[in-house]
């Protein structure tokens, strides 16, 4: 009886096919985890769940010869059937608002749903680019109190707002160096990054044309002054540094290694990523940086929606202020102006250019105010204290069964780090990982920062109850001796996610990026 | 503090297991003198809700949203009608607050929605392979002719004069950087592209020929013939399309030999929103460009009881691998917009986008006749699929204020989008989809009619 | 190490406690199967998820001596705890929106989003019961205009708004027939239905004060004509009959049923629970029905929410329409009006009175009204069509391997039946619906009507495609087979859902009902 | 069709399998004279989702909404702030697209939250039981009643002249077919609830005395004299509460002696909605009356592994089991009200509601002094809550209507609620809530300054 399972799911087996834990289902489904095919495969071209008037003959035609011919090959789907696809992939997800999401780096923490409402206001959501300025004022309103606010908890002068992610932003950032040294004709070709840096900055520095070269770190896991100085030189453009760093570590010399890039005729970049640590409390423009971005999706609580959208506004310090992009918001006596190439002319001439069509992301520009405004001053500055009182609960609940490498370089910031040592032979980080994943938990960030061997990043966020970080400690405990006894049920977990692991390398050698009909194949 | 779940007593606990004294002594590393005595100063406290929607709504309350006027703006920002179950998917909290699916077994609901997503963008651009989304319609420009320089070997790209200002604006402003040279141009203000133009900048040193379609005055160049001129010599031909939902009537870039094909992807699913954030779309026709691409890839696999999944695949490509050798910066996209746009796809399927488009052309058709056919207004566009240019006797860019002062918003003037090319100065760009309707084009007719007087 | 779990979850285990199928995991989570405690395990008297002004002394106080001074006992949390509770919760059931829900009598079909979104709209949802009806006339003209609907859909010439649900219209009609006995001073004692009707009926029939008796029944399932005129006289105020009625079958015999009961004196109410197998075909109105009522919920698919709420209008012949209860809405030359007791005098002295405070379910006229606004008169005609083809599908699809006791009387409409017989010693309906709920369906509805043994009464609704349909008979197949083997499994089944089978028997027998701290128990 | 997955092809297919030769076939048990013949007359075609949301958000715009404007009625329904995550997750299609839950191993995510959501009221009320909700308010009132009468085999209700007017004639409608006497009374306008008039009514065919608290007048009867004096003659109290928020400030009903509690539970987290869905709350104080109580109950258990879960529970007492004997007829009650409700309550806690409670208090407060101070303005109450009564020097209904038109919502007229009853007429009730600004009353006293002059 039990044929059509298409989805391939079978319960566990013992050795002669008898199953064990529970019987097969016809459909392949176990209760509520269930498999969903495909929309080419369910759905249809004749089928639609929109109702439109049917294209009729006597419609007019002046296309001018580019219509089209052939069929496009897109599925339909009726409502009903669109929202229960959608509904059930949804359900294959792990999510903040199922449990903690302690990924290092990213700041996974509580979206509040006042921010989802407020950026559906008609005047905001519906709102076009390019409507005369007399029609969006309260729009530009909305970016010009955000750059203020942003501008007031960094200490910094100025701010770039259209910048459309992390990545983003520290082009932006690294293009205003570059123009402000080209401005004074200083052609430097050499960017400085720690080896402990995210990828996007190397990629930045060598996106903008830059020469990428290495920072040498203390043993203690943080820039070490000494040789960056020994470093420092007329082809040194720039320094990249995440401050607090990507260890989790804030880097006690800041302010004299800024004074030192100064002192070299170089500029600061600092990756602001991690400014959850210190919102509130520290301002970066007091510890001599001249741009960081700051990502609204991480610190801002700006939903990451399964990977983006983001917005990764810039601030500047003067120096590099006039070379800030366009386009961005000014306050005059009768309104908001919003200052494009047209006018930039006069008051903005060294700018170095336009990043992205129209302003930025609006849609992430009305959550981050909204957030802004419920936290407030002194909220914010509990934040920054909760995410790193909660980090360090963290490093100190497990450091006694897994290998903390920094857990001397004093307190952590808002992220704890570990790495495999002391597991048994065989047993890597992401057996870890995905032990974690049966627990119920999303794992840590795996494998970076790159120095530390099977890194394990944990970021748990302030927005995590004490009952929450408890319940992460067990699991974690319990799942990292299981990495040190050698349990061998951790190499083939997770057990009870909708899907086993999956074969990474077969996707890579064998690509398939799109689907294709197998009948047709 | 409603988001903040530690109590007083939490913190006391969690202080001791640490062993610190208090909070401050988890900052001893920041120097005191870059630590602040208190709540920052010059920013409010904490609010309630009620307080701060108040606050927020009073300032959308200062915006005239689309809806409620009549409405014909467009110049890369188009207002369609969006199914709400769109918006109600969008919302389920497994979609709106997971990251980037990273762990595969427990983010199958994304991953496999990155591929649907990824299929139906080839599809539309008659491409083989798209990619995961960029940012946006602008910077996937850029990113498109950056991966031209990388396949070309070259660095010269042809600016089509009929593409996007903005568009324009950012590929120029990233090549002062990377050394490329960008060979632009004004758009000529005749019913037809200008095909002939372009073609004669194509040079042995280009790498790419970069077209918009339907271009920015709403015109469909043929890409056939651009295609051919550009392969004769070498040189990748990009397409960029800013509505979608043209796709829907008019024959996809890829089927017309564009190489690489991107475009903004906002029309279908992700709604205004003053700009952002939109969808970049990304794809190309040949299956051998793939490892040049920018940008995230889904990919198909299986676990290790056979049954199908999906990863992120070919990340070799990518910073957080590849690093300083990575095709791109890009680390977050547009994700939620992917799924806003593949939910809207596939509510509309093959059947709905065709009648979508058709509705779209009828309506243009209507408007452009009616416009047209009042005194001191003329029709540039030969063709053109929902948006065209007017040529008006008059300042187009001082009556679309004056419009907007009586609550009509009347178009996007080339005054507004080219500011400092008086010869520009007669034209309005107007677009028109299946949210306007007769009476706004009534409306819309009246009101220039005034003012034309 | 895997102490803490305090879910009482474990794996399947072997005799000598091996566990099998996976491990035990620390948490009692399995990957995405999480469990979550109650509000009052995890929340506390001191934690808010709102900010308000803290209160002071010096806040007044009239309270005249009332004022509080004990404990309530409420816990509370944080937003972003509260979000995860509820969210983690809400994943523990089944709902449309994952698959098909074929409980019979039911009609649990797609509810719309855009119903939701205009229930939203300000203007109905931040409206007040109370307000000037000057400004609430756009809310009398959706129920004005539903009631249009209504009548016109049902060849009614009149009906009620207020009644809350179904079982509520049904009191509704069955007062309206009371009172206009007793107008013509006519006090008849019983209310005639057939055992097979709805547990509502007999209750309502109660609850107004009549006695009640049943209708025989023949054998292909539906009313005993001559049964019924047999029971016919004096006595009897009414007969309750639904059509089409709890067997799926159309009462072919209804308006001869009806000529009788007015011969007799009586009043027809008709139960339109099931109005979906009809409506846009068929007219109640034309079958001599005197009152019916329309579950919104059901064929208009307002959702059912988990329960409620839902709304129940009762459409009435003339003869009844005077007695109509208040509050009911007007159109006159200057707008709408709503008629209560204060103008009911002039227009209406023969009301029963009133149902309940205020106006009815807006927030279900609404969504009603889009519906039916969407689907207009053509795919009003289409559901009802498509509803009873996708019954008849399934009935002709599974008639060979279940009981389906009434596959000869002729096609059914919105809803098959079956029964239990050919199931295994010892195997029940409970078991075939608790082996479905494993293959990721929900259960149809058990052991309804009464008048079927074991009786699974299946109804898919319209919004069910073609594919759902085939994989839901694939897999009713498979479980059938299993119960009519004898398959042990099933006995034990659902074996992949957050729960095994509940003892509802100790909770009837010790019921615990509320939260008791077990610090206090 | 956009909610109907059938295609034609599907259609013809199943027609096959079911051997029926068209759809017709299918209706052969309804008799032709029965049948349409084709779309209904009279009604409209199918019409595409922008066309039906432009309709009624028509419709919507011809409402003042109460955010819009100064606003001040309450008389039953309360304008509170609802948190934005309350109606997120009562957007949870597993919530919202889910049945009552009959199949407990699924519907756990219902069950739990019903359990929660029991306790809260429970405690809310100072009530040992409360079952999973009814209708509304004024239908609990009803069946608190009808209960009492079960309870003591007496049917005289003796109902206080306070209760609000609606729940009044519910009741006394109800009565009419069940053959119970009902003892009403107008209200007495006086600064304090005329309890000796209510006791002195009580009698021994007395099944129940039904209090309101705070009454309708927005005053605060002392309960306990009335629990003491009805339950020296054998009958019940019932008290019934519409305004949830109150109990976060005043002592329970169950604390005082009352026996039966029901309300509205419409002011957390449901909104107003013109009227529906609300949500009726009932409790009992003594558990040894829960199987009199009408509607369903959720109660704790364990499944086959040990493990506790819910279900629903005491069926013996409901319809789809006891048919004619059941408690009550009641089937569909207001299960997703009670979500919203259990949620908010959650999100306020013990901390949250006292606070808010003590701001609705405190703007009570403020809004009586200021309007009282109006010449032609007296304030009625001794004590109130949130709500209380004018008198004032003019026919207030009139007044209300007035202000309206001036877009201020002043209140609830007594000769709104009491219609035919001049000694009323010159009463308002004002309701006051935490969404009420200080600028809102000055709005209002200055426009009911215009009115008295
Ligand atoms: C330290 C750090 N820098 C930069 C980025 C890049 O930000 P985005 O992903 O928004 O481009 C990230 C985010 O992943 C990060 O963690
Ligand atoms: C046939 C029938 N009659 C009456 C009802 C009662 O309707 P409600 O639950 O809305 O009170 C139902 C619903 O369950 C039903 O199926």
């Amino acid at each position: 009886m039990n044929a059509p399972n298409k989805s391939g799911w079978k319960p566990e087996m013992t050795a002669d096919g008898e199953t064990i834990g529970g019987p097969a289902t016809y459909t392949g489904n176990r209760a509520l985890m269930l498999d969903e095919a495909l929309i080419f495969e369910i759905g249809d071209r004749n089928t639609t769940g929109v109702d439109l008037p049917e294209p009729d003959t006597a419609t007019p035609n002046r296309l001018g010869g580019m219509e089209r011919a052939a069929a496009i090959g897109l599925p339909g789907l009726s409502e009903p059937e669109t929202v229960r696809h959608y509904t059930r992939l949804s359900r294959q997800n792990y999510a903040i608002d199922l449990g903690l999401f302690p990924l290092g780096s990213c700041t996974m923490k509580h979206n509040p749903r006042l921010n989802e409402k407020v950026a559906r206001l008609p005047g905001f959501a519906d709102l076009h680019p390019m409507a005369p300025t007399s029609t969006t004022q309260g729009a530009l309103g909305v970016i010009y109190e955000l750059a203020e606010w942003l501008k007031t908890l960094t200490g910094m002068p100025a701010v770039a707002m259209s910048p459309k992610a992390g990545a983003h932003g520290e082009l932006c950032g690294i293009l205003a160096i570059r123009a402000a040294l080209e401005a004074r004709g200083d052609a430097r070709k050499v960017v400085l990054c720690p080896e402990s840096a995210h990828g996007t900055n190397p990629a930045t520095a060598a996106f903008a044309g830059y020469e990428v070269e290495n920072i040498p770190a203390t043993p203690e896991g943080r820039v070490d002054l000494a040789a960056l100085e020994a470093r420092l030189g007329p082809d040194v453009a720039a320094v990249m540094i995440t401050n607090p760093n990507t260890c989790g570590l804030f880097e006690r010399d800041f302010r004299k290694i800024a004074d030192a890039v100064h002192a070299a005729g170089a500029l600061v970049y600092c990756d602001g990523a991690n400014f959850n640590a210190i919102v509130g409390r520290v301002r970066p423009g007091d510890l001599g940086v001249d741009a960081m971005h700051i990502n609204l999706h991480k610190t801002f609580s700006t939903p990451h929606g399964g990977g983006g959208p983001g917005s990764g506004p810039v601030v500047f310090s003067a120096a590099l202020a006039p070379f800030a992009p366009l386009p961005f918001v000014e306050k005059t006596a009768t309104g908001y102006e919003l200052v494009e190439e047209e006018t930039a002319g006069e008051h903005h001439q060294q700018s170095f250019g336009r990043m992205t069509a129209f302003h930025g992301q609006m849609g992430m520009f009305t959550r981050a105010l909204t957030y802004m405004l419920s936290h407030g001053a002194d909220g914010l500055k509990q934040v920054s204290e909760d995410a790193v009182l909660n980090a360090n609960y963290i490093l100190r609940s497990l450091e006694d069964v897994l290998f903390a490498p920094y857990a001397d370089s004093g307190p952590c910031m808002h992220e704890a780090l570990f790495g495999d040592k002391g597991f048994a032979e065989g047993m890597t980080t992401l057996d870890l990982a995905k032990g974690l994943i049966d627990e119920g938990f999303h794992p840590m960030t795996m494998y970076f920062p790159l120095v530390v061997h099977g890194a394990m990043l944990v970021e748990p966020t302030e927005t995590e109850s004490k009952a929450a970080l408890d319940q992460f400690i067990g699991a974690m405990r319990s799942v990292a001796s299981r990495a040190i006894a050698g349990d061998q049920s951790l190499k083939t977990a997770p057990h009870y996610a909708p899907m086993r692991r999956l074969d990474e390398t077969l996707a890579a050698r064998k690509p398939v990026l799109a689907w294709t009909d197998p009948a047709l194949a | 503090m409603r988001y903040l779940p530690l109590t007083d007593a939490d913190r006391s606990a969690m202080l001791e297991v640490i062993g610190a004294p208090d909070v401050d002594a988890l900052f001893v590393d920041v120097p005191p003198e870059a630590q602040l005595d208190g709540p920052i100063h010059g920013l409010p406290m904490h609010a309630s809700e009620m307080a701060v929607e108040r606050h927020m709504a009073g300032l959308a309350a200062q915006n005239m949203a689309a809806s409620s006027v009549p409405f014909f703006l467009g110049a890369g920002a188009y207002k369609h009608h969006i199914p709400a179950s769109v918006d109600h998917i969008i919302q389920r909290g497994e979609f709106l607050t997971a990251y980037t699916p990273y762990q595969p077994e427990i983010a199958q609901g994304t991953l496999q929605m990155l591929f649907e997503f990824q299929t139906q963008v080839a599809r539309l651009y008659g491409c083989a392979v798209a990619n995961a989304s960029m940012y946006d319609g602008s910077t996937a420009c850029w990113e498109a002719v950056a991966m031209a320089g990388r396949v070309t070997r070259r660095s010269r790209a042809v600016l089509s004069g009929a593409l996007h200002p903005h568009y324009t604006n950012v590929v120029k402003t990233m090549a002062k950087f990377t050394g490329d040279t960008i060979a632009d141009a004004q758009p000529a203000i005749q019913p037809k592209a200008d095909n002939a133009g372009l073609i004669s900048r194509i040079d042995d040193q280009t790498s790419c020929v970069v077209v918009q379609y339907p271009d920015i005055l709403g015109r469909l160049p043929d890409l056939q013939e651009i295609a051919d001129a550009a392969h004769a010599r070498g040189a990748l031909l990009i397409v960029v399309n800013t509505e979608p939902v043209a796709l829907g009537a008019i024959t996809s870039p890829g089927e017309l030999g564009a190489d690489i094909v991107v475009g903004e992807g906002q029309s279908i699913g992700v709604g205004l929103q003053f700009g952002g954030p939109y969808l970049g779309l990304f794809a190309v026709r040949d299956p051998k460009h793939v490892r040049q691409m920018p940008g995230r890839l889904c990919g198909e696999t299986v676990d290790a009881e056979g049954k199908r999944g999906f990863v992120l695949t070919l990340s070799t490509r990518e910073q957080h691998i590849r690093r300083e050798k990575a095709t791109s910066n890009i680390c977050t996209n547009s994700g939620l917009c992917a799924l806003a746009f593949s939910v809207h796809m596939t509510l509309l399927g093959e059947k709905g986008l065709r009648a979508l488009a058709t509705e779209n052309h009828r309506l243009a058709c209507i408007a452009a006749d009616t416009l047209s056919a009042l005194p001191g207004v003329r029709l540039l566009n030969d063709a053109f699929f929902n948006e065209f240019t007017l040529l008006l006797d008059g300042d187009a860019r001082q009556i679309v204020r004056d419009l907007a002062a009586e609550n009509v918003l009347a178009g996007v003037s080339l005054g507004r989008l080219y500011p400092g090319h008086p010869e520009l100065s007669r034209g309005l760009l107007v677009a028109v989809t299946e949210t306007t309707t007769e009476d706004d084009i009534h409306a819309l007719a009246a009101a220039l009619k005034g003012k034309l007087q």
